[in-house]
């Protein structure tokens, strides 16, 4: 076994190890270590997947001494390593790029902690992405679940602990569902590990016990994950937590951890249970039109706000409808929309928060739109990052967003008939009422600023700038390269399920 | 199915019980008794697997002079699920508890909706 | 070059026109500005006679496009309405020498009517329906300002309408042409029309349909029936001599038009006995009758004069639209001779106004003695319009009549001559009064006339209308030459 | 006439400077308007967002809050009673309860039962379990325990401002604390005395048994974090701050989880490249047996024990 | 591969616009002399692309089906070309109107982008591409249009933005579809269904009619033509450049692209997805012209008289016959001619003169008699008075209308007439003002004109009525370029 295959392992454990160094180190060093952690992961990461386009089949790697069903052990395969380099190099540009605003946020005695959070994320991610085991899954779902909790709290405020209760209670009833579910599923099968749940599950489906509490366990998953990444009608947490947590947190959570998430709900759709089944049971109608809601709804919500952070966090419910819809498709086409739209929205939302949070910073941390005009002039580069991402999600050629649109119009085209139609339609109604909501915002920052004093700011730093460009870039080549990497993604959904 | 649900006396009664603390969780405004709520899913959870793994006259997976036969002892993997439950409910139980020390010196009550005003009363 | 005088004969008064906007000290001083205009006129009167005497030419300009020919071309038609236009444009210009002395802004006057002659002469001798659509539109335009010419708040009003009533009708002849070019043979003008009656790429009756609306739409500038409204506002704010020759020749440029239409693209054979030729028949027989009623209720002397020209251009369309030689004949001559008779009337409408400042009817009491020889030669005018021999309306309504009857046409063949005896006693009535009371009735107020000051014009302004009586007078006892001419080209044309 | 003509133009004239003056008016008029409107919009939002404080604290208290809530509470029992239904239907076709051929007793199993003591050398089949065959669950657990201890402290660890004051709220908090310790309880103090070494001791014994008998890294350590916290309400924060602070805290749980992700490193390193880890699994009932197993033990009994403690630390004030 | 001078044509505005702000000017005079010469040499290098006859340049590959390629053809090369000549002109207009204006920089420096991104759409070689130059267009011209900053103005932009990517959003689908049923986006002429026997026909009638309603908002066809009015508060350049030919024409430029080069003529013919565009159209003839005849403002007339104008094209090319084509075509270039002199002219007169609505322009014409004679001008070309190029081109969209035959074509005929008739009435009698008229006594005095506008306009005046005789050579390339698409 090469050493190139321990690197996901490795990158595991590096994680891990230094979320516990991170807390005895001073802020600085803290943040050093996490960078270099972050960085290091990124780079791990990319060599994977390197590895395993040569590949044509997934490995597992064995976590212990003791093959499966004994031991616990991940699996890589193309897919998987492509989704951990894309949001382990989100995660490590925007914290590159945030970093520098969380001072005057954190006190200094906790900004270690923040950071063992980060790793702890990016721990929590890459176990989600990786592992072949649905119990390990579940624990690194309460990792990520309180570290994000932690995330959002940092910044010590009224609004911010009620959010972050509310996030809590939310987050805590998913997570004893999922357990429920899980030990249904363990009641069931006598299995954790996905092969042998798979095969076992299909059995069951094929003889036809339990086929009840099958669905009733692919419900109980399916809906808390749902809560966990902000699904349409369980989103009530979601912009509360993304408006008044740091811009950082904020870029985290809609970036990355959702994301984690969702990729966590398709492995288990697609591997645990099998797609087939699921469209037999009305799950994937269900999360079908679930995500034609958030997409609608969210938006037109979206609209009505006056706070810029809120409007975002709308935003991103919206985006993650999208998802949805290409999940709940249940077709090839429509997994890879969803999972390049995943790669698209993470990359353009982190950019949009941290920008939104340098527009907000120099109009004296007012959020609302009358006190943000002009915000553009006075800090150009975030106006310019912000403008871009923002045609992102509209979807303007050149950036992922439109891409990841065409992908989802084109995987809805062979359904014909409602469908399609209801696709294509609320895709334009959509677009349409994002341009109203974005470009209104993009038009508003370059408006002639009112006559308030705003507080005098220092620059956005170099990294932090550099940072930012970069991340432009990838969304940038999300749009005028996804040629490679759809390409990957297919070829990573055929050794996936 | 009534038959059954008595049969499976253990899962009913942990079910019941999951239900009743769901409820409590969404229901009640007082946030201690949500935690409360909490904890009381958290056990009906455990109550479950528990009741999974146990097999009627079967001891508990500690080999005795060394006799290694499945058909004395029982299932040991629900014990660590248990376990792993257990460990991730006290974690949370302390954070919820720790948000609700912090709101309650922020704002002198523990109702969620009085608080969630007074937060907005507050402003940015 | 070959044809190089049909240009010569539009180009001369459009560069006077040019001269006396670009050249102020030509038009410093009204002498200098008369002679000059003068001349040009008389240049233009001998141009225009050399055409007619000249053979049939045909000059192509330039194609805009393969299908669209700007061509020039003098045959029978445009030589008879280009010699009439010519004569009325210099005669009624001599008389605005004088006459002018009492309006404003004299000197934008003349450089537009010279336009306009130009634009006349132009599309007089258009050879293609598109030349000729293009100098009506132009002509339109460049006589808005002859009727504008007094800035007054009803001049205006009057402008406009003028307007929005001539682009519509050429926008509906432009229906026309457009419709038609697919199905003609030749781009220029034949005689008997160059329809291709057997592929018509429409069906017949849709066809007929645009035909009706293209000759109604080019009816307008003649004040046919249904889009007259114009030309009773139009013309009496107009100064005498610009709205002489606005209702003494402007409208027989519809008429050129529809002749032209008729004519030398659609063919009369083809319109000859459909609800077509009935229909604008019936137009043309309303317009008549109804113009000679309007002019009897009205009492301001010009605008009594301007409807009951749209009353005597539809004899002509009568006549025109008879579709028969004799009555076509008839047209022509009552074509030349209300020229004359209108232009004339005008002129002493104006010479009134001029002397006396009297405009309304019933104020002509007595003003025979005061100025005779205007009166005198009114009183023939009026004669001669409503048609009493010798002068030269009776012959042409005579031959329309007999034309008309001479067509086994059901209804019109007996109808129009009534409707043209009718019209004759209206004219009669509207015409005849104020001359006979301009002799022989008394002031309305009881004081001697004898009282009154002589007011007689200068003989700038006699001699026009004595020339243009003189004409009527001996036309109308020796018309054979013209009958001949006309008969010749009737013939060829049908 | 021409007199008539003139005075005509010249009314015309003057009509025309009228309407022109109006229409004067007119644009600067609604020029004007223009403006009002958009310095009005700038207010309104302002005004709209004091309203929105406003409008919320009071509507607190008013008619339309408590029918929302009645509404909630009417949705949450119906989405509760369905869920119980739902369950209840699951449960009833679940695999009867405790029968031995469910699903669950399968070849896992089999091995875990027949194959643990040598494989992993714990009698404890359980903990041979948790620490060998899953021990990247059991890692993330006590993974858990220490961040949910870091999010706590985020919470309530006193803050030391720029300057290094406390914040004032919290010194408020702890003050009144500080205030009443000692607490002159002498039963407490007495009993105290007496069980506090008695517990320690035990939770020690359980962790250092945990792959011989029940028990093991996590009840041992809330056993002692037990003993611990009964120390500290007997004697107060001076007496316990002797030996225990946050430095302790830090380092006790940094070592014990850094010597766990190291040594879980390296064999999971070694056993997925197969290689021999050379950790000697000694004679299985032995206290010094099972390879990696009673380390670990011991790595997550601190945990434990420093994170239950430092847990109730916070919640009684913020630090140590 | 010299297929870069296409890329470079459409390259160097954009870059020059972008380095605009970014360099500090030492005078006017030099960021004045550095705007005009790149503009013209732009359009030197377009001018090269046109005539030299280039070969596909292939930049990006998306993914396996879409790329993003350039490629110039005949109505490409026509396009191109109108756009090429006209924006040097305007640009000398600006230079002398915009003088002194506020954000005078940003002006020029978006103007200059617009140049190479309506390049980008003449020369685009497959739809996607013409998509991507469509929405970077709308982005692009927003801040032209939001120039004044004042709230109108911004209410104005927003307008025009959400119309144009919400018609980008409906074209978008019928990308799709044509992405799914045609496996490319490359112009076919002819269309990309032309030989195979099309089963999906009526699925391609939707997706095409889709397509058609997305790119007729920026062409303002009747339901949604409201921003174009709502846009004339822009800077006459803005309002004449790009709202009576760039970016309207764009729009129109993308529906014969969709219709010719990507569905095709044989899959429209005869269904619905040609009658209701046509009827459209058809309505809008008549309603911009009725519009612009209520309408008293004058830059407003004037564009609801785009309005109109833009439906003469798309009415003669949805006609679906080579001669319809044509005539289309014809009318693209002439009215852009026309319409272009006649706003910029207004602008002269709205901001010289400080004259906005059309009541006021009575006797202006004394104090400007040959700006106004090129005003009159204007208006008889539009009016359609031969000989000037109004009438050629709306003489050839007679004649396809009539040879085409059919209840349709016949109204729109009808349409077309009207529409003449009522744009004689709205701007014929406005110039005949202009010299008629007196002018009030309280109207604010003239202010002098730049040479540049002068020199401008001039050429645009001089150029509308050369064009009127020497159609011949356009008239034949538009001929060749038509024929062989249907």
């Amino acid at each position: 076994m090469g050493i190139v295959q321990n690197f996901p392992f490795f990158s595991i454990m590096l994680c891990m190890v230094s979320g516990v160094v991170t807390s005895v180190l001073k802020p600085r060093a803290a943040l050093m270590t996490t960078l270099f952690t972050i960085g290091s992961v990124l780079a791990l990461s990319a060599g994977t997947l390197g590895m395993t386009l040569g590949l044509d089949e997934p490995y597992t790697f064995m976590m212990g001494h003791f093959p499966a069903p004994w031991g616990n052990e991940i699996r890589i395969g193309s897919l998987e390593a492509l989704m951990a380099t894309g949001l382990s190099a989100v995660l490590f540009v925007s914290l590159l790029a945030g970093h520098a605003r969380l001072p005057s946020l954190v006190t200094l005695q906790k900004l270690n902690l923040y950071f063992i959070m980060m790793d702890l994320v990016m721990a929590a991610t890459l176990v989600m992405i990786y592992t072949n085991d649905l119990f390990t899954a579940y624990v690194f779902i309460e990792i990520m679940t309180i570290a994000s909790c932690a995330l959002i709290i940092v910044r010590q405020h009224g609004h911010t602990l009620v959010a972050a209760t509310r996030y809590m209670v939310m987050n805590l009833l998913a997570s004893g569902l999922v357990l429920l579910g899980i030990s249904m599923l363990y009641g069931i099968t006598g299995h954790l590990l996905m092969e042998p749940l798979n095969q076992s599950v299909r059995e069951i489906y094929e003889s036809g016990t339990y086929r009840e509490v099958l669905t009733v366990v692919i419900a109980l998953i399916t809906i808390s994950l749902g809560i966990k990444s902000a699904m349409f009608p369980f989103h009530a947490w979601a912009p509360d937590a993304y408006s008044f947590a740091p811009a950082l947190s904020s870029s985290v959570l809609s970036g990355i951890i959702s994301k984690a998430y969702l990729f966590l709900l398709i492995k288990f759709l697609w591997r645990v249970i099998g797609i087939d089944i699921i469209q037999s049971q009305q799950i994937g109608s269900f999360l079908f039109y679930c995500g034609i809601g958030g997409m609608l709804v969210a938006s037109v919500i979206a609209i009505s706000q006056r706070d810029i952070r809120r409007m975002i966090a709308y935003s991103s419910v919206a985006q993650v409808g999208y998802v949805y819809i290409g999940i709940g498709m249940g077709t090839l086409a429509g997994l890879t929309a969803a999972l390049f739209q995943m790669l698209a929205h993470s990359a353009a939302k982190s950019l949009l928060f941290i920008s939104t949070g340098e527009l907000t910073r120099v109009s004296g941390d007012h959020k609302r739109f009358h006190y943000l005009h002009g915000a553009g002039h006075r800090d150009v580069l975030a106006g310019i990052v912000f403008t871009f991402s923002a045609m992102s999600m509209v979807g303007i050629p050149f950036t992922g967003g439109f891409i990841s649109k065409l992908q989802i119009a084109l995987a809805s085209m062979p359904f014909g008939g409602s469908i399609r139609a209801l696709v294509l339609i609320s895709l334009a109604i959509s677009t349409l009422l994002n341009a109203v909501y974005f470009l209104h915002t993009v038009v508003s920052i370059y408006r002639k600023a009112p006559d308030i004093e705003y507080p005098r700011n220092e620059r956005i730093p170099r990294h932090a700038a550099v940072a930012l460009v970069i991340s432009m870039l990838m969304t940038l080549y999300l749009g005028v390269g996804s040629g490679p990497i759809i390409r990957i993604i297919e070829a990573g959904i055929k050794m996936f399920a | 199915m009534l038959q059954m649900l008595y049969e499976n006396l253990e899962q009913t009664v942990a079910v019941i019980l999951f239900g009743i603390g769901f409820g409590i969780l969404l229901l009640q405004r007082n946030l201690i008794r949500k935690i409360i709520g909490l904890n009381i899913m958290d056990t009906a959870v455990y109550l479950f697997l528990a009741s999974m793994g146990y097999i009627h006259g079967r001891k508990a997976p500690i080999v005795v002079d060394g006799v290694t036969d499945t058909a004395r002892y029982i299932n040991p993997i629900p014990a660590g699920l248990v376990l792993t439950g257990i460990v991730v409910s006290v974690s949370f139980t302390a954070i919820m508890l720790a948000l609700t020390i912090r709101l309650y010196r922020r704002y002198r009550t523990l109702d969620i909706d009085q608080i969630a005003l007074l937060a907005k009363a507050e402003g940015d | 070059m070959e044809g190089m005088l049909l240009l010569i004969a539009i180009l001369l008064p459009a560069a006077g026109a040019l001269m006396l906007t670009l050249m102020p000290w030509l038009n410093e001083r009204r002498e200098d500005r008369c002679l000059f205009v003068g001349a040009i006129l008389v240049m233009e009167c001998v141009v225009v006679a050399l055409v007619a005497l000249d053979g049939q030419r045909t000059l192509v300009l330039f194609k805009m496009t393969e299908q669209l020919p700007i061509a020039l071309r003098s045959d029978g038609t445009s030589r008879i309405f280009s010699a009439v236009m010519a004569l009325m444009w210099t005669v009624s210009g001599f008389f605005s020498f004088s006459y002018m002395k009492h309006e404003q802004n004299e000197k934008s006057y003349y450089a537009f009517y010279l336009m306009t002659l130009a634009s006349l002469m132009a599309l007089t001798l258009s050879g293609t329906m598109v030349t000729m659509y293009l100098f009506f539109e132009l002509m339109t335009f460049i006589s808005v300002p002859m009727v504008l010419h007094t800035r007054t708040k009803e001049a205006v009003a009057a402008g406009i309408k003028y307007l929005i009533y001539s682009v519509a009708g050429a926008t509906m002849g432009l229906m026309g042409i457009f419709i038609l070019t697919p199905n003609i043979s030749s781009a220029y003008f034949v005689e008997g029309g160059s329809l291709l009656a057997g592929s018509l790429t429409i069906s017949k009756d849709a066809f007929l349909v645009v035909i009706f609306i293209t000759l109604v739409g080019f009816g307008t500038k003649a004040g046919m029936f249904p889009m007259h409204g114009w030309l009773p506002t139009a013309h009496p704010v107009a100064p005498a001599p610009a709205s002489a020759v606005l209702s003494g020749v402007i409208t027989k440029a519809g008429v050129l038009c529809i002749f032209r239409m008729v004519f030398y693209v659609i063919g009369a054979d083809f319109i000859r006995g459909t609800w077509v030729q009935w229909a604008l028949l019936g137009c043309a027989t309303v317009t008549v009758f109804m113009g000679s009623m309007l002019a009897l209720r009205e009492k301001v002397l010009k605008k009594r004069l301007a409807y009951s020209s749209v009353s005597q251009v539809s004899y002509v369309l009568c006549g025109l639209y008879m579709l028969d030689t004799m009555a076509l004949d008839g047209a022509l001559l009552q074509l030349v001779f209300h020229a004359l008779t209108k232009d004339a009337l005008f002129l002493c409408a104006g010479a009134i106004i001029f002397k006396t400042g009297i405009t309304r009817v019933e104020e002509m009491h007595g003003l025979g003695r005061r100025m005779p020889w205007t009166m005198w030669m009114f009183a023939v005018c009026a004669i001669s319009l409503v048609g009493i021999p010798p002068l030269g309306g009776f012959i042409a309504k005579w031959y329309i009549a007999e034309g008309a009857l001479s067509t086994g046409a059901p209804v019109f063949s007996w109808l129009v001559p009534i409707v043209l005896l009718i019209s004759a006693i209206l004219t009669a009535a509207y015409l005849l009064p104020p001359s006979v009371s301009a002799f022989f009735g008394g002031m309305a107020d009881g004081e001697a006339v004898s009282a009154l000051p002589k007011a007689e014009p200068s003989l700038m302004m006699l001699v026009p209308i004595f020339i243009l009586s003189l004409a009527i007078l001996l036309l109308g006892i020796f018309p054979n030459f013209m009958i001949e001419s006309f008969t010749r080209l009737a013939n060829a044309l049908m | 006439m021409r007199d008539g003509f003139s005075g005509l133009d010249d009314r015309i004239a003057d009509s025309l400077k009228q309407e022109a003056a109006e229409k004067e008016n007119l644009k600067q008029l609604l020029e004007q308007q223009r403006e009002l409107t958009d310095s009005r919009k700038h207010e309104r939002e302002i005004a709209l967002d004091r309203m929105a404080h406003y409008d919320f604290t009071k509507w607190a208290h008013t008619r339309g809050r408590k029918v929302i809530t009645r509404l909630y509470v009417a949705l949450a029992l119906t989405l509760g009673a369905l869920m119980i239904f739902f369950l209840l239907e699951t449960v009833a076709n679940m695999p009867r309860f405790g029968a031995a051929d469910t699903p669950g007793s399968n070849i896992v199993t089999r091995r875990y039962i027949e194959r643990g003591l040598q494989e992993t050398g714990a009698v404890n089949i359980v903990a041979g379990m948790i620490l060998d065959y899953r021990a990247f669950d059991t890692l993330g657990e006590s993974t858990v325990l220490f961040i949910a201890a870091c999010a706590v402290l985020i919470l309530l660890r006193i803050d030391k401002d720029s300057q290094g004051m406390p914040v004032m709220e919290q010194i408020a908090e702890d003050a009144d604390d500080r205030h009443h310790e000692p607490k002159n309880d002498r039963i407490l103090q007495a009993s105290a005395k007496l069980l506090t070494p008695v517990v320690l001791l035990f939770g020690v014994y359980v962790i250092l048994n945990g792959h011989l008998s029940p028990g093991g890294g996590f009840s041992g350590g809330a056993i002692i974090s037990a003993g611990l916290i009964l120390y500290l309400n007997a004697f107060g924060f001076e007496k316990s701050g002797r030996f225990f602070r946050y430095e302790t805290f830090k380092w006790v749980s940094f070592c014990s989880l850094l010597f766990y992700g190291l040594a879980k490193t390296y064999s999971f390193y070694c056993g997925a490249n197969r290689l021999e880890s050379g950790i000697p699994l000694g004679v299985p009932g032995a206290i010094l047996s099972s390879g990696l197993i009673m380390p670990l033990n011991i790595a997550v009994g601190m945990v434990v024990a420093c994170t239950m403690y430092i847990f109730y630390a916070l919640f009684r004030k913020g630090g140590l | 591969m010299e297929g870069l001078t296409l890329l470079a044509a459409i390259a160097l505005p954009i870059a020059a616009g972008a380095l605009l702000p970014v360099v500090r000017w030492k005078g006017r005079a030099a960021r004045d002399a550095y705007i005009l010469c790149l503009t013209i040499l732009t359009t030197v290098l377009a001018t090269v692309a046109i005539f030299g006859n280039f070969p596909r340049l292939s930049l990006i590959q998306f993914n396996d089906r879409l790329s993003f390629a350039l490629k110039l053809d005949g109505i490409g090369r026509l396009f191109a070309g109108l756009i090429a000549l006209l924006w040097p002109l305007t640009t000398l207009y600006a230079l002398g109107y915009m003088r002194g204006t506020q954000k005078e920089i940003s002006f020029f420096a978006f103007f200059l982008m617009s140049y190479g991104i309506s390049l980008g759409i003449a020369m685009s070689a497959n739809l996607v591409t013409l998509y991507i130059f469509y929405e970077m267009l709308s982005l692009s011209t927003l801040p032209l249009v939001m120039q004044k900053g004042d709230s109108g103005s911004i209410r104005a932009g927003l307008k025009y933005l959400y119309y144009s990517l919400g018609g980008a959003a409906f074209a978008f689908i019928g990308l799709v579809y044509l992405v799914y049923f045609g496996g490319t986006t490359n112009f076919v002429p002819g269309g990309l269904f032309r030989g195979v026997a099309v089963e999906h026909t009526a699925q391609l009638r939707l997706g095409y009619l889709l397509c058609f309603l997305g790119f007729s908002v920026k062409a303002a066809v009747f339901p949604v033509h409201g921003w174009l009015p709502t846009a004339s508060v822009a800077p006459t350049p803005v309002t004449a450049l790009l709202h009576a030919v760039a970016v309207v024409k764009s729009g129109v430029f993308a529906i014969l692209r969709v219709t010719y080069f990507s569905f095709g003529a044989l899959v429209i013919r005869a269904s619905y997805a040609q009658y209701i565009p046509l009827a459209l159209t058809c309505f809008t003839i008549v309603f911009g012209c009725s519009m612009a005849l209520k309408e008293k403002h004058l830059k407003r007339r004037l564009a609801y008289s785009t309005v109109s104008n833009l439906s003469y094209i798309l009415f003669g090319a949805l006609l679906l016959t080579g001669q319809g084509l044509a005539a289309g075509l014809l009318h693209l270039v002439f009215h852009a001619l026309m319409k272009i002199t006649l706003f910029l002219i207004a602008g002269v007169y709205n901001d010289r003169a400080g004259i906005h609505e059309v009541g006021e322009l009575h006797g202006i014409g004394r104090d400007w008699p040959v700006l106004s004679a090129a005003f009159a001008l204007g208006s008889l070309a539009m009016t359609g008075i031969p000989p000037f190029i109004g009438f050629i081109s709306k003489w050839a969209l007679a004649q396809a209308a009539v040879l085409s035959g059919g209840l349709l074509p016949y109204l729109g005929l009808t349409a077309l007439l009207v529409s003449a008739l009522l744009t004689g009435i709205y701007l014929l009698v406005p110039s005949t003002f202009i010299f008629i008229g007196r002018r009030p006594g309280n109207a604010p005095g003239t202010k002098p004109v730049e040479t540049e506008i002068r020199i401008s306009l001039a050429a645009l005046t001089a150029l509308m009525l050369a064009a009127g005789f020497f159609s011949r050579p356009l008239v034949d390339f538009i001929t060749r370029a038509a024929s062989g698409l249907v």
